[in-house]
């Protein structure tokens, strides 16, 4: 018989920390997926964020660093100039990228720093137990959003492929989804062309997977699932933003 | 025919897979797990289509699908 | 053949640096050390080297993290206010023990202060601003040429200890031109600038320190291709008996920095009733002190910290039987003399003078408190 | 000996520079040399200042309170350190933008029109080293040699044909002095 | 009358802000402090006060200083890392004479450490992590009835002096649920959360502590029509003898906060051999500690500083002549142990017992510790 | 005689400390003229950069702080929130804005912070003696990139507002020029409306003003403006970016 | 007299919750009491714990190496905590859910089924106040009315029907408890 | 008919005024004010059309002018 479908490589073969459900496993995976297929785990350098994802240095098969929280793009620039042939990534959550790592990645992507950034939408701070995230969605409630996130005092989501796109640095930023087969597909296409680019040394690549959170949502994985299709799909459209090899970078 | 095997050991019983299975083969097994989770598990293999669907939105890696 | 060459303080530093094989640099602009991220983005270029502008102080010590963790030898230099902002990432750097030379050529504080010397950031540098129990190797250089030499020391120190090191200047030794010893000049390449000669130096080579011996940084990552296994850089250590191990392993390591790093410079102790202690510039304006004191026949040494941590405390306790008195001078409002004090442990008076804000004290003011000192002795 | 030597005047004026000339002159010479800058609050169209120190012994602070020797290129650099001139000291300043003179009669006064007599020479600019001129010219603080050869490594190969406008404009400055 | 309610510590924290009159709150999440800007962020619009999650721990701080600056009481909470990178911020607060509230809920270091108790930063919070001379009143509660009075006194001590005050607790302190003494209940309004008690406490009254006088705000930039000249928040001060004369002001205003506001704890000192020197959660263990040595016939006695700085010296240097040695025990490499020795100033031996990473001193612990000390004094 | 133009009385009448030439003090004028336009002196509340309008504190005639570098907004957020009826301003360099302070302005702008910002687009750290911006352009040389800005390595510029327009919450946001008297007078146009719209409580407004230095570019003051009219506009095009009014926000 | 417990399980579990009201019902009976969780390095799906501490005198530390009882709801759980139990303590483990039972022979060892009674009961999620059920049984720690004043606290207004539930599962713990 | 006064001593000399005159009458005086710097003057106020283009354009806030 012959295999279809198996854990790849990648992916050191142990027990992730992650709760039931949430979906930060899938993008693990597909991330391993691709550094399978593009046979770059032993010249790749991953750094791990702060966040649900902070023993992520545990899970890829390959060199890691893990970052201060939302420095994870500083970091990695420091790498990839000592490590120009090293294929360099950065995995990093919407708190640690959109909220204290703003400038850090505003400024990797204006760069066109070579690195590939996948950013974990999930609209929510996973690890600290649930606060309000510079992505969670109006009305939503969070720990430090008990009555609904109020856009009058605490503002609107950032949506930051598209702010990113603004720049001329980023060779690739894409918004992508992980809540259905078929996205998950998407989702690792994404992923291999961000990687490839980098490997071509295009620049700046980035791939906002929109993400679940079942724990601090409050829901079960499936309903999350519904969740991220039915309130964050409208938000944040999935789509290419930006691809310096179509360079109308429309979105699709 | 088509074969899934489940890391049963790995498995968090989110469901996930048994939501995505074309022909619903995929069900949560009524024991629980060393670290307390019912384990998802295919009862009528014979209908598998071996489209690993239920394989690619494990979130644990727990699933090999052969054919 | 060794020939003097006038260099600034900041931008000799940098050119200690890239001899000591520094190739990258990240750093983020501020007034008293502006020279030496300039003079790095002049020269890097030219050795194949890595001069980045950060966006911050911030991203600037975590991209040192970056280089350092993939097994640079990598600084980055600062001034107070950037070096408050990097105190995270120094944390992190001591946590993950990696090597890293940083620069703070100190001005007046707090807050946004002044542009001004000062040596306020003292207790920051060796008490550690950051957070949890770290030590860093804090070297303070008192003129250039001992700037140069010490800056070759710190990289190595870094890359033995597995640690960063601090180089503690200020406003006067960033600054400042005075000559170095140099071994021969290269043909001039930097011409830029706008016409002072600071800007323009030639490049040269400074003598060289003797080589060690150390360690192949076989825990880099630098992709797996380059070693069997892989490497993770990291503090996190989120069981507490792990993370006590990990403390133990750390507070084993600055034992044997305490052990073999202490340096300090003695000038007249021998006989001296009252001994100054002083580090730095300051250390400098005290000798002038000093001098003129024992032109005039009153016995008073000087004792200068160049390892502010770990503080020599061993030279420093040997002069406790022999003297009188300390008098601790600081361009601050009092800092190294809670070393000083700790040293002496309560064996001798312990006096302090200071001045602060960018104030520099004179000759004339150390030698007047000095010589009240030695009235209240005798 | 030890001579200190604070160089005074607004930015732009050269000040810098002319102090980097005379200490590099000083090491040519052999001596043990120090510059150190000084900038005013207000860094920009502000004051700026610089002190020089030329010794046989190796140098302490490289600022000093009471120098030997002030030169002051305008009318805030004077007001500023005419009192810090040590007695029996030497302080220069420029007649061309101080009109009232200073008052100190303990040290060597010596004025001298360093933008008039640098706007004769064409180059308004080098009025910084027609104020240098006068105070080698009053101090005799390193011999003109070293002085020229300071000014060789400091003109970038590209500017090597300003040598001769700024010897010029020394000479000048020397022969200012020599006057009084 | 006075009823018990039991309360987590990071909730106390907060509840006790709000009651002292703090309508301001800016911070960032980071565990072991979650629940205190959580709860902040139910209770705030309660009060019409404001709560907003910044987008950093520097931004956070920042908006303290905006807040601080036009007249707020203002509070901002974080732990280890983050007050790290609050360092440029608090020094400006301190440069500027800014009253405001900053919590540290210390966790193990360095780097990211863990999320477990420790007692790392006493450096940081006593010596200034960030640069330039400047002094936080530190304050180190014990046990949560101490950190609800505390609070209101911090705000007052900001007020009164014009300086930011730093509550130092830990992760015990933050984490831990005791009863808190509390005038009256007031109905429930608080029902959220996950069905922990600490997420629903009802919102009580503290019992209140004597009013202050406090000096009126008029330096406070909240527009001209409330004030006859132009307010200037600042910590700019260009010219050096300028800058020297505001940091002569600070130090003087220093001088006063160490002479009024020492405060420290004695347990059995008066006829103790060997005194335990603890302060906030390791006090309570070594208390437990003393209790039972006690009970066995041993002459311990507890000293436990209240306020970290200014460090209680005049009430520890009343014990030195007494006593025959010292133990200071922290969750720390040794750090507060610097400050026993500068007071007790070499007259007798101070002892030194830690534990680091999360990991919490037993009882037992301290206690074998303490009978090897007598034994060594005997 | 009637005063056809006369130094605003919210300026302080004092000496500036700006170069010869530097368009700062043009810039300090405007908005000096618009608080006496709009009669808001009295509660107004600046905030001072760290760059070289770090003495703005001294020449508002209106409360003032002095904030730390780049975080003006956060600082004009505290005030704000203290002071809602006041009137608050940021005045902030290139470095300060767009490097340093990125995460801060940025999320000022997402939070819809009910503030203005005057943001100094010169392209050069003035302050500290001609650094490389984030806004340098292309090829420049300054003092870190003394052989020219090389995309490659320093990446490239950033359009502030243009990354900031596709933020939910600023009401507001142009991009204007002083390098000549028509333009003077459009700016004055847009920094009236930005605090117009802030009085009237619509909530985060930016404009961002082209601005010389002509000390640290090497140019005469006359010359400075040329390059700004030369080689700035066409990368930072002038235009209203965002105006919740005329929600198209289209660039004029 | 001081009583400490310490009581562990999966994330989810409830032992926080179990161990507040213990706290609480222990402040309502007049007793000093403590409560302090511990989260494992695995913070999702991990385990947690928290020690409770009932006293008559001030509570120094609010975590012991040697708590006085332990109630282990799972398997890593009872690995971790079995050998700190104090001699002559108690050990409460859950049956349903803990194949091995312990070994120690010098405390006192009660089995309770916690999950298949909460089955039995409906809910699932109450398996934690079988436990804390069965552990009142064994210790007599507070009287039972105040742990029912204690929950009734806990509960928030819209969940004041689960009090029946929750008082039901107590009572069965206490029960399974008395058997052995 | 119109005035144009210049703060003199306020004057850095930079010479923008004197470029947007639509007149040209702005020019540069030969003496230094006690800054050190030229300052601007109009020598021709009779042709002054109280534009005040070189009012809006001084950076130095030198220029009043009346009509
Ligand atoms: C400087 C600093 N601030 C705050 C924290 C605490 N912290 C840890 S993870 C996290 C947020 C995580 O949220 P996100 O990045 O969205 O990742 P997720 O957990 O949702 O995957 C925070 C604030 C920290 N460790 N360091
Ligand atoms: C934390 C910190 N980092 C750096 C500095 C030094 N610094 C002062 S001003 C400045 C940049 C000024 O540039 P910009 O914001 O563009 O203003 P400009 O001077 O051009 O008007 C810098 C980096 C500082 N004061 N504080
Ligand atoms: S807390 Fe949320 S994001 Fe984190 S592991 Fe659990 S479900 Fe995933
Ligand atoms: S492979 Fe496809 S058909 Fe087979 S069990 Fe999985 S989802 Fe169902
Ligand atoms: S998706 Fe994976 S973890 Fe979830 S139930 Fe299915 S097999 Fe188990
Ligand atoms: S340095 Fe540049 S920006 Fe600063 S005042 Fe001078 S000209 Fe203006
Ligand atoms: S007002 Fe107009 S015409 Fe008159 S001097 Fe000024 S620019 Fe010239
Ligand atoms: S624009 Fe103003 S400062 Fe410049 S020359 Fe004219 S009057 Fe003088
Ligand atoms: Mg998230
Ligand atoms: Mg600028």
């Amino acid at each position: 018989m012959a295999k279809v479908f198996a854990r790849p490589e990648s992916l050191v073969d142990m027990q992730n920390h992650y709760c039931p459900g949430c979906t930060h496993g899938i993008i693990h995976r597909l991330i391993a997926e691709v550094m399978d297929e593009l046979k770059f785990a032993d010249r790749a350098i991953g750094v791990a964020p702060v966040g649900c994802a902070v023993l992520g240095y545990m899970y890829f098969a390959c060199d890691m660093q893990e970052a201060a929280h939302g420095r994870a793009p500083a970091v990695a620039t420091g790498i990839k100039r000592v490590v120009p042939d090293g294929v360099v990534f950065t995995y990093q959550g919407d708190g640690d990228l959109a909220s204290i790592g703003c400038a850090e990645i505003v400024h990797a992507a204006a760069r066109g720093e070579n690195i590939t950034t996948i950013f974990v939408n999930n609209g929510i701070y996973g690890m600290t137990g649930g606060q309000m995230a510079p992505t969670t969605l109006p009305g939503d409630k969070t720990s430090t959003s008990p009555y609904g996130r109020d856009t009058h005092k605490q503002g609107f989501p950032i949506r930051v492929a598209e702010m990113l796109a603004t720049l001329d640095g980023p060779a690739y930023i894409a918004r992508v989804s992980v809540h259905s087969v078929p996205n998950i597909v998407r989702a690792r296409r994404a992923i291999k062309k961000a990687f490839e680019y980098q490997i071509a040394g295009k620049g700046f690549t980035l791939v906002e997977v929109l993400s679940t959170c079942p724990t601090n949502w409050g829901l079960t994985p499936l309903e999350a699932l519904d969740k991220v299709a039915k309130d964050m799909l409208p938000y944040y459209p999935l789509g290419e933003y930006k691809d310096v090899e179509s360079e109308a970078g429309a979105k699709k | 025919m088509a074969k899934v095997t489940f890391n049963e050991e790995r498995c968090k019983g989110c469901e996930l897979c048994t939501a995505v299975c074309p022909v619903k083969i995929v069900v949560m097994a009524d024991r629980i797990n060393r670290r307390g989770f019912r384990p998802a598990m295919v009862t009528q293999m014979h209908k598998c289509i071996a489209c690993a669907a239920c394989a690619r939105i494990c979130p644990d890696a727990v699933i090999e699908v052969e054919k | 053949m060794s020939e003097r060459v006038l260099m600034k303080g900041n931008e000799a530093i940098a050119e200690a640096a890239i001899q000591a094989g520094c190739r990258f640099f990240f750093g983020y602009p501020i007034t008293p050390q502006n020279e030496l991220p300039e003079y790095m983005s002049r020269r890097m270029p030219q050795v194949e080297g890595t001069f980045l502008q950060a966006e911050s102080e911030v991203a600037a010590i975590n991209m040192v993290y970056g280089a350092a963790g993939a097994g640079a030898r990598v600084m980055t230099s600062s001034s107070s206010p950037g070096i408050s902002l990097k105190q995270e990432g120094i944390s992190y750097l001591a946590g993950a023990e990696l090597p890293a030379v940083i620069v703070n050529i100190v001005r007046g504080g707090p807050g946004l202060g002044s542009i001004q010397p000062s040596q306020g950031d003292y207790f920051q540098a060796v008490k550690g601003g950051g957070h949890g129990d770290y030590r860093l190797l804090v070297l303070a250089p008192a003129n250039l040429q001992e700037a140069v030499d010490l800056v070759t020391e710190a990289f190595d120190l870094a890359d033995l200890y597995r640690n960063p090191v601090l180089i503690l200047g200020d406003g006067l030794l960033g600054q400042m031109m005075e000559p170095v010893l140099a071994d021969l000049y290269r043909n001039p390449v930097l011409i830029l600038g706008d016409g002072l000669l600071g800007q323009m130096m030639e490049p040269v080579e400074f003598r060289k320190l003797p080589k060690r011996e150390l360690p192949p940084k076989t825990w880099a990552t630098t992709g797996m291709r380059h070693h069997p296994h892989k490497n993770i850089i990291n503090s996190l250590v989120l069981d507490a008996p792990g993370l006590e191990k990990h403390n133990l392993h750390l507070q084993e390591k600055y034992a044997r920095m305490k052990l073999n790093e202490q340096r300090a410079e003695s000038l007249h102790c021998a006989d001296a009733e009252v001994v100054i202690v002083a580090y730095g510039s300051t250390a400098r304006i005290a000798k002038t002190a000093v001098m003129s004191l024992r032109q005039s026949g009153l016995k008073v040494g000087l004792f200068r910290p160049v390892t502010l941590w770990p503080f020599p405390v061993n030279a420093l306790g040997e002069l406790v039987p022999k003297v009188k008195a300390f008098l601790t001078v600081e361009m601050s409002a009092g800092q190294m003399v809670e070393d000083v004090k700790l040293a002496v442990n309560g064996a001798r008076p312990v006096h302090f003078y200071g001045r602060m804000g960018g104030m520099v004290p004179t000759p004339e003011e150390i030698s007047s408190e000095c010589v009240r000192v030695l009235g209240g002795v005798r | 000996m030890t001579f200190e030597v604070v160089m005074a005047g607004f930015g732009g004026q050269g000040v810098m520079l002319m102090g980097q000339i005379l200490a590099y002159a000083g090491m040519v010479h052999g001596k043990q040399v120090s510059w150190m800058p000084s900038y005013g609050p207000e860094m920009r169209g502000g004051t700026a200042n610089c002190t020089v120190i030329v010794a046989d012994e190796a140098i302490g602070s490289p600022v000093v309170a009471h120098p030997y020797a002030v030169v002051a290129l305008n009318r805030p650099s004077l007001d500023k350190f005419e009192s810090a001139v040590r007695p029996g000291g030497v302080l220069i300043y420029n007649e061309s933008l101080i009109s009232t003179p200073p008052t100190r009669s303990d040290i060597k006064v010596v004025a001298v029109a360093a933008n008039q007599i640098a706007d004769e020479l064409g180059n308004v600019k080098v009025a910084n080293m027609v104020a240098l001129g006068a105070l080698l010219e009053v101090t005799d603080l390193v011999p003109m040699e070293c002085i020229t050869e300071a000014l060789k490594k400091a003109l970038p190969a590209h500017r090597q044909d300003m040598l001769a406008v700024n010897l010029a404009a020394i000479e000048r400055g020397k022969q200012a002095a020599e006057i009084p």
